[in-house]
């Protein structure tokens, strides 16, 4: 889960991660009076805010209100400004990369540091990057914080100032489960102190239940994304035509590849998971019905998920929702005679192999 | 002997009362796995499918576990390792979805340093046909013979040894790794193991979308391994930047791309099915 | 370092252990009014204080006042009663007994529990006692608080309550660098609640650096290794009549052996360190003058602490406190032959072996 | 080959700069060690004893250090020892006394899980005579030989190797283990190498109150030591209760007494010394 950088500077300023000081509006009517120049920032979570007119300055009322007026309720590449963080503006001297995410090659986190800050990382020469794998059980300690300040070339108090924020955000990467923590850029000031400009934090979306505090939408999902979300499914909306429902998310995938590579586009993917449940079924239809497919595809192995508990949920799904449009089915594994012997008493033949299945969803969609 | 398991693994399940734990001892008995007793705190003394239940592991040591199911929900399930970890079962499977990653990395590390074997999270088990079983694969898709077989799906894992097995193709050990981020077998791990398996002769990897564990393999096969690989990767059609169901099936960045651990697996030699049904036709 | 229980119970307190409300006072006059019967506890660090009449109750205000001037200024087993901890009378259902403490052969934590509280747990049939070596780098986990309740035969709340302290108590360990916490008896009330009645805290002496707030004086120093404690000295008073300077504990250690296998009884165990310097050596002769012995033996294997430095202390301790009884010196090792030389020319022979030197001072000092 | 260290081992000393690293830096060099590096915090590119000085451990990678020798106060040494483990150097010798032993611990057990070996804290060092010293033991005192010395002291083992090269005892290896509660390696640790040393024919241990390693060590002789195996025991007249000097070096509760260790001593066979000088006689 993605979190808004005010949410990431709310974690960072806990921990005791200096952050500049500003407060968050969702309305001009929040505005505080100014007491100096300050910086409006939209909060959206994709890339390229600035250069998209997210952030703007402001040194006086005047110049704030229309900032802020400027800025909610406009749309930023396709996502609505609701929010901004109003910070106050500060002397960048230098500007730094830091940030620790989960390797997953290595299995291990990983911790970047940068002289090259305030542009995308991917951008700066990898010689230019101090990289190390962290082992996660002795964890951060001092000398990685020695290593980073002699690669960066900070000495005294400014490096001292870094090692207590790398160590305090390894913490907040522990301790609040994050998959990234990302200082871009790390500022330091004219008057010498060290300060988290801008912060992405990415939470393990399996962690929530212990940080049940964040709460954010994904923007990049669809309407009907959240709503499979909030339903339990994995569900994610693509451009063709054909309806998938299946089992396992291998197998789903590995069923949408199937379509595509018969030139039968897929309009979704939708694991039906491991619960043995008519409703499941049903529900699962109710949401590609929604993504109005023309054809669907259901593709069952079963085993946990048994084959003639799909079957009803399959029926009950055609009567309830009195679906007219072509379903072929696929059912092997457990109960898969039984299954069968279900729809054909409904009019629907299940196919036991994939691929004629996928042949006659594609054909029946109207495809090659 | 096989990989990992055999006819005399004697297994417990952590968490057997629930209803993971009720329904998949229950079939793991019925393939023969010798599993010989279950935990659930509390329910010391009852019975499950006549599997005996204790309070804690501790108290299942007089019955020589060399294996344990862990099939707690997410919250507990580090926990749950610990303990196993402590009564230095040598063998720990997860089959619990949905666990912190950051767990799992402190179980796998703390596993590597007890020499211990971590399958899953997050994935069906491992499975030696047609002598023992942990996990959740169905017992009827298997046949005893030469294949060994590695995936990081679940129900793909079936369709395909399903297919082998219909096209007379036996296997020797099914391993599921899991479909979460870190997860404690790599492909590389495996393989090791399966160069090593006297009974195995052949080897069928099945992987997925994000990650580069299917590149690392494909290096590691062009200088560890004599044996015959086949592979099949899922995800060819997913949109960048979408979870596609498991954790780790994610591309990101442009890492992680279908098209890039084919391309890795062509170059180790290794033929890619396009199909699942496509990998009996592969591995002959 | 041992800690006197309220200590102990602040510390408990803060890290939410539960324990029964109360305070501290150092003189009547700081009592509070009554709200309920009370427990006064005369805080000693010494075991055996309620036998000894440390312990008193009250259930009115004259019976408090009482208690309290008939406590403090008292000794108990030799110690004088300066702080009482005046605590709410719990109601007690049942008795246990927790502890984490340094395994010293296993080199691990170790943790005890037993549901025969309230007694010396040494007196306790190890059948009745839960032991179990706790891997430092897991850590206390909550299996190991469920095989404990499952131990004491402990259900639902009362054994979700054990397994929280449990879990917290390991925190305390491990965080304030304990030796030993050890909660002894651990109340069960009458009203179901689970409470810390009493709490011994021993820290880690190498860790107080990171341990400002504790500040305890070892009642069981005498007032000389106290001094010589604050000058950095170790330093043990014994009851013999040769004072003792060696350099390094095992060294030490071996000439006190050997002086009481030759029946010269040793005055005390003074470790000069491992520190070349002069005014290190004089100081030592300072306290062991403070000491009163017959005779001094000085036994040095020079290294770092050079011979010649410590014959030099040797002759400006002795023409700074004109000391006029024995002293014996054996000097071996580094600057062996100068040290040797700077003795001689103040009048004083060295040996080079440490059994003529033994056997000289016991001589000396009129024994055997 | 000796014990731990040889000829060609390579040591860095981390905290080369405060004075016992300059020290005895300088005093490893005079006895022929191969000191390659030292290290100390912003004064890279500085040198001492004319050995080059890094800020980091990771700067010296290139010299390929097998040891190191931390030198740093007791607040900082659990940083330096993770610095040393992820740099991957097989040898850790912690110098500084005063460490609290639950950093100690943690050092310990994440060194075992890594291979590495741990020697101290607040002990002596190492010496292979007359080829490679580690540690602060006197450079002069040393003969070569075939007698190996373990010990829970520093002065006291200098006292004995000294009475040990007079009379003609040359020495294999000297390993002072270190007078904390916690140190990195046990009586038994050593044991186990002396007996499968080449160059070691004899052992002589020098034990303290406190703990049980020594009662543990005469457990193991009894069943694993081929070798002729003699020990002096100090703390005889040390009152109960009372700390002499070493953190480690008190009886609590009646354990850790010099009888009973010279009691576990003696029915394992091993002859203990009544003075320390006593033991060239014994080991003859």
């Amino acid at each position: 889960m993605n979190l808004y950088e005010y949410m990431g500077k709310e974690i960072f300023s806990s921990f005791g991660i200096p952050v500049p000081s500003g407060y968050v509006i969702h309305d001009v009517a929040d505005l505080k009076p100014l007491s100096g120049s300050v910086v409006v920032k939209s909060q959206v979570l994709i890339g390229g805010r600035g250069k998209s007119g997210g952030i703007k300055f402001a040194s006086d009322e005047a110049q704030l209100k229309e900032a802020v007026t400027g800025l909610l309720g406009t749309k930023i590449r396709g996502y609505t400004v609701s929010t901004l963080l109003i910070e106050e503006k500060i002397n960048i001297a230098k500007e730094y990369y830091v940030s620790i995410s989960l390797n997953r090659t290595e299995r291990k986190p990983l911790i970047m540091a940068s002289a090259s800050g305030g542009v995308e990382i991917e951008s700066v020469d990898p010689k230019e990057i101090y990289t190390r794998i962290i082992d996660p059980l002795t964890g951060y300690s001092d000398y990685i914080g020695r290593e980073i300040v002699s690669f960066l070339g900070l000495q005294g108090e400014v490096a001292s100032q870094f090692r207590s924020l790398l160590s305090k955000l390894y913490k907040v990467f522990k301790e609040e489960d994050c998959e990234l923590a990302e200082i871009n850029p790390l500022v330091l000031t004219a008057e010498g102190k060290v300060l988290a400009a801008d912060a992405k934090v990415v939470i393990d979306s399996d962690s929530l239940y212990r940080h049940q505090k964040y709460n954010v939408t994904d923007p990049e999902k669809t309407p009907l994304e959240l709503e499979a979300q909030g339903k339990g499914y994995s569900f994610v909306e693509m451009d063709g035509l054909i309806g998938v429902i299946a089992n396992g998310a291998g197998l789903t995938m590995a069923t949408l590849d199937a379509l595509t590579l018969h030139k039968g586009n897929p309009r979704n993917f939708l694991d039906l998971g491991g619960t043995d449940s008519i409703d499941i079924v049903v529900n699962a239809f109710e949401l590609v019905l929604k993504a109005n497919p023309k054809a669907i595809l259901v593709n069952i192995f079963g085993g946990v998920t048994k084959c003639d508990t799909v079957a009803s949920g399959i029926t009950a799904a055609k009567a309830k929702f009195n679906i007219s449009r072509p379903i072929v089915v696929r059912l092997s594994g457990v109960r898969e005679e039984e299954g069968r012997e279900i729809l054909k008493n409904n009019g629907i033949q299940a196919y036991s192999e994939m691929m004629p299945a996928i042949e006659a969803v594609v054909k029946a969609a109207g495809g090659a | 002997m096989s990989v990992l398991v055999d006819k005399e693994t004697r297994v417990i399940v952590q968490g057997i009362t629930g209803h993971q734990g009720k329904f998949h001892s229950g079939e793991m008995l019925k393939f023969g796995t010798k599993v010989v007793a279950g935990t659930s705190p509390g329910k010391g003394g009852t019975e499950v499918n006549g599997i005996p239940v204790f309070n804690t592991v501790r108290e299942t040591r007089h019955l020589n576990p060399d294996a344990t199911m862990i099939a707690v929900a997410a919250p507990f399930v580090k926990d749950a390792a610990f303990e196993a970890l402590d009564a230095e079962i040598p063998l720990i499977y997860i089959l619990t979805e949905h666990v912190p990653f950051h767990d799992t990395m402190e179980i796998l590390y703390h596993c590597r340093r007890k020499g211990v074997t971590l399958i899953g999270p997050n994935g069906p088990g491992v499975t030696a046909a047609m002598d023992c079983k942990i996990g959740i694969m169905p017992n009827h898709i298997f046949k005893k013979g030469d294949i060994a077989v590695a995936s990081r799906s679940g129900t793909l894992t079936y369709e395909i040894v399903g297919a082998l097995t219909r096209n007379g193709f036996g296997q020797s050990t099914v391993i599921g790794l899991g479909g979460d981020p870190v997860v404690g077998l790599t492909f590389i791990d495996v393989l090791k193991m399966f160069e090593n398996d006297e009974a195995t002769n052949k080897i069928v990897l099945v992987g997925e979308i994000g990650g580069t564990n299917e590149e690392r393999a494909a290096e590691y096969i062009k200088s560890h391994v004599s044996k015959k690989v086949v592979a099949y990767i899922t995800g060819r059609s997913a949109p960048p930047g979408k979870r596609m169901g498991h954790a780790g099936a994610i591309v990101e960045k442009g890492m992680g791309t279908a098209e890039s651990k084919i391309k890795a697996f062509n170059h180790a030699g290794v033929e890619v099915a396009e199909y699942p049904v496509d990998i009996p036709s592969l591995i002959k």
